[in-house]
């Protein structure tokens, strides 16, 4: 059976040159970056390279504002967090959207608890989020805005520039989670003007492990993790050197090839985006239409429910990942759906394409030839089918 | 291991039972789209026997392999037997369901005994046939 | 020129079976342990079979007490923040010892901050915690003790069960960072009985980027780093499936090798603690005499600067680290040697030896035939030395 | 990169200069055991010039790279000249030093200038030979 992989947001293969890169810093050079004697020199040098390597891909000046973490996630916290705590004498309010990644949304509710106030900025339809309203949402005592520049699980790319332009008139410091955009899309931190960038290094063929969050010069942070004074103070812990190397690898690698990937992969997402709802009825694309991640082709199936969309299309071979509550372990539906207006009933037939380096047309192609039979045959159970063409038979 | 037993696997890819039954004599719903699994079950009786059930599900993996189970423990019971059926000997009968998925998609049993709920209610109203 | 590597503290390098176990999980299986199709079973298969192989590792009876982390210093601040946070209705005093490491020291100061107060258990001459102590300075506002099981700058040993029985009889939170001894020496959560427990991969021939705090069920604990609900929701991120199973098999490989390992280190410990202050005049043993980690022999050098002599062994082969103000990154003599009543002058002329798997007795006499002649030379540059000889001469 | 320049280890490696004069015609001190970098300058002048220095250095290797650099620079100099050496003259001789490791480690000049304000105290006291 043919295998297709369309989940590379949950996870993918590292390419050969990240791997080449970390495997000596697996193995022989065990070294540790801090050390004085000839062990510390080769993880000393790798990890200033990859710090090179890191800023350059966002076009930072300064290599010594990335801060290198151990997940995106983890990048989120110390941004929310620690760009709040160090903030807090300005006063103790924090705007986010309301489609943040769980690991914006929760620090801040975290904020919460310690005392703070948060604003969620609603989103349209397509999740786009409108820099008036945020704009509106800034208060006198607003220390930190945090709105994503692209939203992994529907595609939207979020106007940050504009974004940025208002927060910064009002002198806030302005995060943004470029966790999904990093290395898939050209990112500049001077021409998006913001003051603090979440990436990581999984979501461009990077290992596991290795994170960073980009923070301009100037602009205070309260460590997450404290500890030796690796990260010049900022995020203490023996470096893990060889994915931060697999990290920086990476980020070379996403800053020479990011526009032949762009194009490799944006057809082959427009072909998906088009051609699924014409081969299955009631199909919804969920996101923009235009200003979406490259590889992000993202629907909901009306009267089905995600997880055994995503399982039979499992047994041909087929992994997608869905926003349905089935499928999260939260067992609650994408807030993400439900903030861009959708019902709940819509929203559980949520299935998301990923689509990778390794993807191909073939791909695709087999996607939309097994897919049409199995919406049908769920759709054959499905009660609220059922009771659909009921109503529809009626109305005639 | 992996999230699902082979026999909610095996329950799963060829679910028994599927589909309506035509002036049925019990009907029961259970489920809403906020949880995201929504059974209908469908019974046919005969001399107080389960004769004939069939189901309709929209819901996860679980929940479509515990609808199927469900109906096929319960057809040919007595109404009695039928009504002994509980989540968790349909569990017990798919080798074990995920812990998370237990409540939510576990609504079979439920939706079996609303639809005989709904024949014997019948049956008080209109003297019934069974 | 011989290679002697004797800093294993820093980093070390991965045993043969953690390397096996981890490379199948950097190239292949690439799947998110989450992720509900095919691709998802390897890593969750995976990530189960190391959960079980730490417990086993502590003797825990539940797998699920075990939360994986990052990095040691991840885990120590979960410890001491997320306690801390989670029991604040009844207390905010803080009980730590003044050897900690910066993890749990720095982690303490950031509570500090928050409104917490905190009290430094004293040590003795040899670096150990009076059981007695840490009882007088629980108070009824007490809400959590962090003491760790070994101190890996002086190696001495804390009696961790004593004081366990006294903090429990008190109903107080207890924290050990064993990230010294576990996997180094047989540790059971149950006979200590402690309530939670840090300890890192990267200490026992494991990679970086995986550690575990074990949580004893029922105790509370706030998560450090939000999100998606991996680890039961207590530490969010997606995991580092390759790091974990290599955490996974070092853990395995220790429970089976721990006594093996210890015969191996303790004899070329004790020859380099016996021998090295014969050799050189004037160089005390730091640390407790006996109960000390098996592979840790350091040491007090007088008249003499750690970092050079660091340097000029580093220039004969040997890589050892020290707790002297120039090599540390913050410029401080190590607060370990401080707190054990040692002057700034004797305590910057530290030096640490931590043996590894692959030390040998040759290893150790190299070491104790270069370092006269560097001693010395130091010496003779030395203008403490000049002095204390001029002084004992005048003395005559 | 390595924490140190070559030049800077290089120094280390084989450093000038080091020792005592006896009789010195002046002395400096510099440095205490709370950083960790102590030095002592002695100096013997000869028609206002530097005819001889020797140091001795109780330090990390930056520590005794700057002092045996500084001993180079400065001998044969005359005291106008002597004085003249800054920090960071040394550290740019020694090609760089690590940030860190600037203000601690960097106390060669001072000590020589401490020593020759022993060396023109004594003159003002003694009236002097130089
Ligand atoms: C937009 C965004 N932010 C943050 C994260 C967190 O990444 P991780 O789970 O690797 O820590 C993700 C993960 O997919 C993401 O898509
Ligand atoms: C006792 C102790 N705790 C915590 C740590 C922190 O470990 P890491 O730097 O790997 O996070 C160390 C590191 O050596 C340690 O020795």
């Amino acid at each position: 059976m043919r295998k297709v992989y369309l989940d590379n947001i949950a996870g993918s293969p590292l390419i050969a040159e990240v791997r080449e890169a970390m495997l000596p810093f697996l193995w022989d050079n065990f070294g540790n970056p801090s050390s004085l004697h000839d062990w510390g020199d080769p993880p000393r040098i790798a990890v200033d390279d990859a710090r090179s390597q890191v800023a350059q891909l966002i076009d930072a000046d300064d290599e010594e504002e990335i801060i290198f973490t151990g997940s995106g996630t983890e990048s989120n916290n110390f941004a929310v967090k620690g760009l709040a705590l160090a903030h807090q004498e300005k006063g103790k309010h924090i705007v986010i959207s309301a489609i943040e990644h769980f690991s914006v949304m929760n620090s801040a509710k975290t904020m919460e608890k310690l005392g703070f106030e948060v604003s969620l900025v609603p989103v349209d339809q397509y999740g786009s989020v409108d820099p008036e309203e945020v704009r509106r949402s800034i208060r006198d005592d607003t220390i930190l805005v945090s709105i994503m520049h692209a939203n992994s699980e529907v595609g939207t790319i979020e106007p940050i520039k504009e974004i940025a332009e208002l927060v910064r008139e009002r002198k806030v410091v302005f995060h943004t989670d470029a966790v999904a955009t990093a290395g898939s899309m050209p990112i500049s931190v001077k021409a998006l003007g913001v003051d603090a960038l979440s990436l990581a290094g999984n979501q461009f063929y990077g290992p596991q492990g290795a994170a960073a969050l980009w923070v301009r010069k100037g602009v205070r942070i309260m460590p997450l993790i404290d500890g030796g004074i690796q990260e010049g103070g900022r995020r203490a812990g023996t470096e893990n050197v060889a994915a931060i190397v697999g990290l920086g690898k990476a980020a070379e690698m996403a800053t020479v090839n990011q526009a032949v990937r762009m194009k490799h992969l944006t057809p082959l997402r427009d072909r998906l985006l088009t051609e699924l709802p014409r081969k299955i009825d009631h199909v919804v694309v969920t996101g923009h239409p235009q200003n979406r991640l490259p590889g992000n082709a993202s629907f909901c199936v009306e009267f089905i429910e995600g997880e055994s969309l995503l399982m039979l299309l499992n047994s041909q071979g087929v992994a997608v990942s869905s926003g349905s509550a089935c499928t999260s372990r939260a067992l609650k539906a994408s807030h993400v759906l439900i903030a861009m207006g959708l019902s709940h009933e819509i929203a559980q037939g949520s299935v998301l394409f990923t689509l990778g380096l390794h993807t191909t047309l073939k791909d695709i192609d087999y996607v939309l030839e097994v897919m049409p039979p199995i919406a049908e045959r769920l759709r054959q159970m499905s009660p609220l089918y059922a009771k659909y063409i009921q109503k529809a038979k009626g109305g005639k | 291991m992996p999230i699902y037993s082979e026999k909610v696997m095996e329950h799963f890819m060829n679910p028994r039972n599927v589909g309506e039954i035509e002036n049925p004599d019990g009907l029961g719903e259970e489920g809403n789209p906020v949880c995201g699994d929504m059974m209908t079950f469908y019974i046919k009786v005969k001399d107080n026997h389960l004769e004939d059930i069939k189901f309709k599900t929209f819901g996860c993996g679980a929940a479509i392999a515990v609808s199927s189970m469900v109906s096929e423990m319960a057809i040919g019971k007595t109404i009695e037997e039928a009504l002994k059926i509980t989540p968790s000997s349909v569990a017990e009968k798919l080798e074990g369901l995920p812990k998370n998925k237990f409540h939510c998609s576990n609504l079979g049993a439920q939706a079996l005994h609303k639809a005989i709920e709904n024949y014997q209610s019948k049956q008080k109203k209109g003297g019934g046939k069974g």
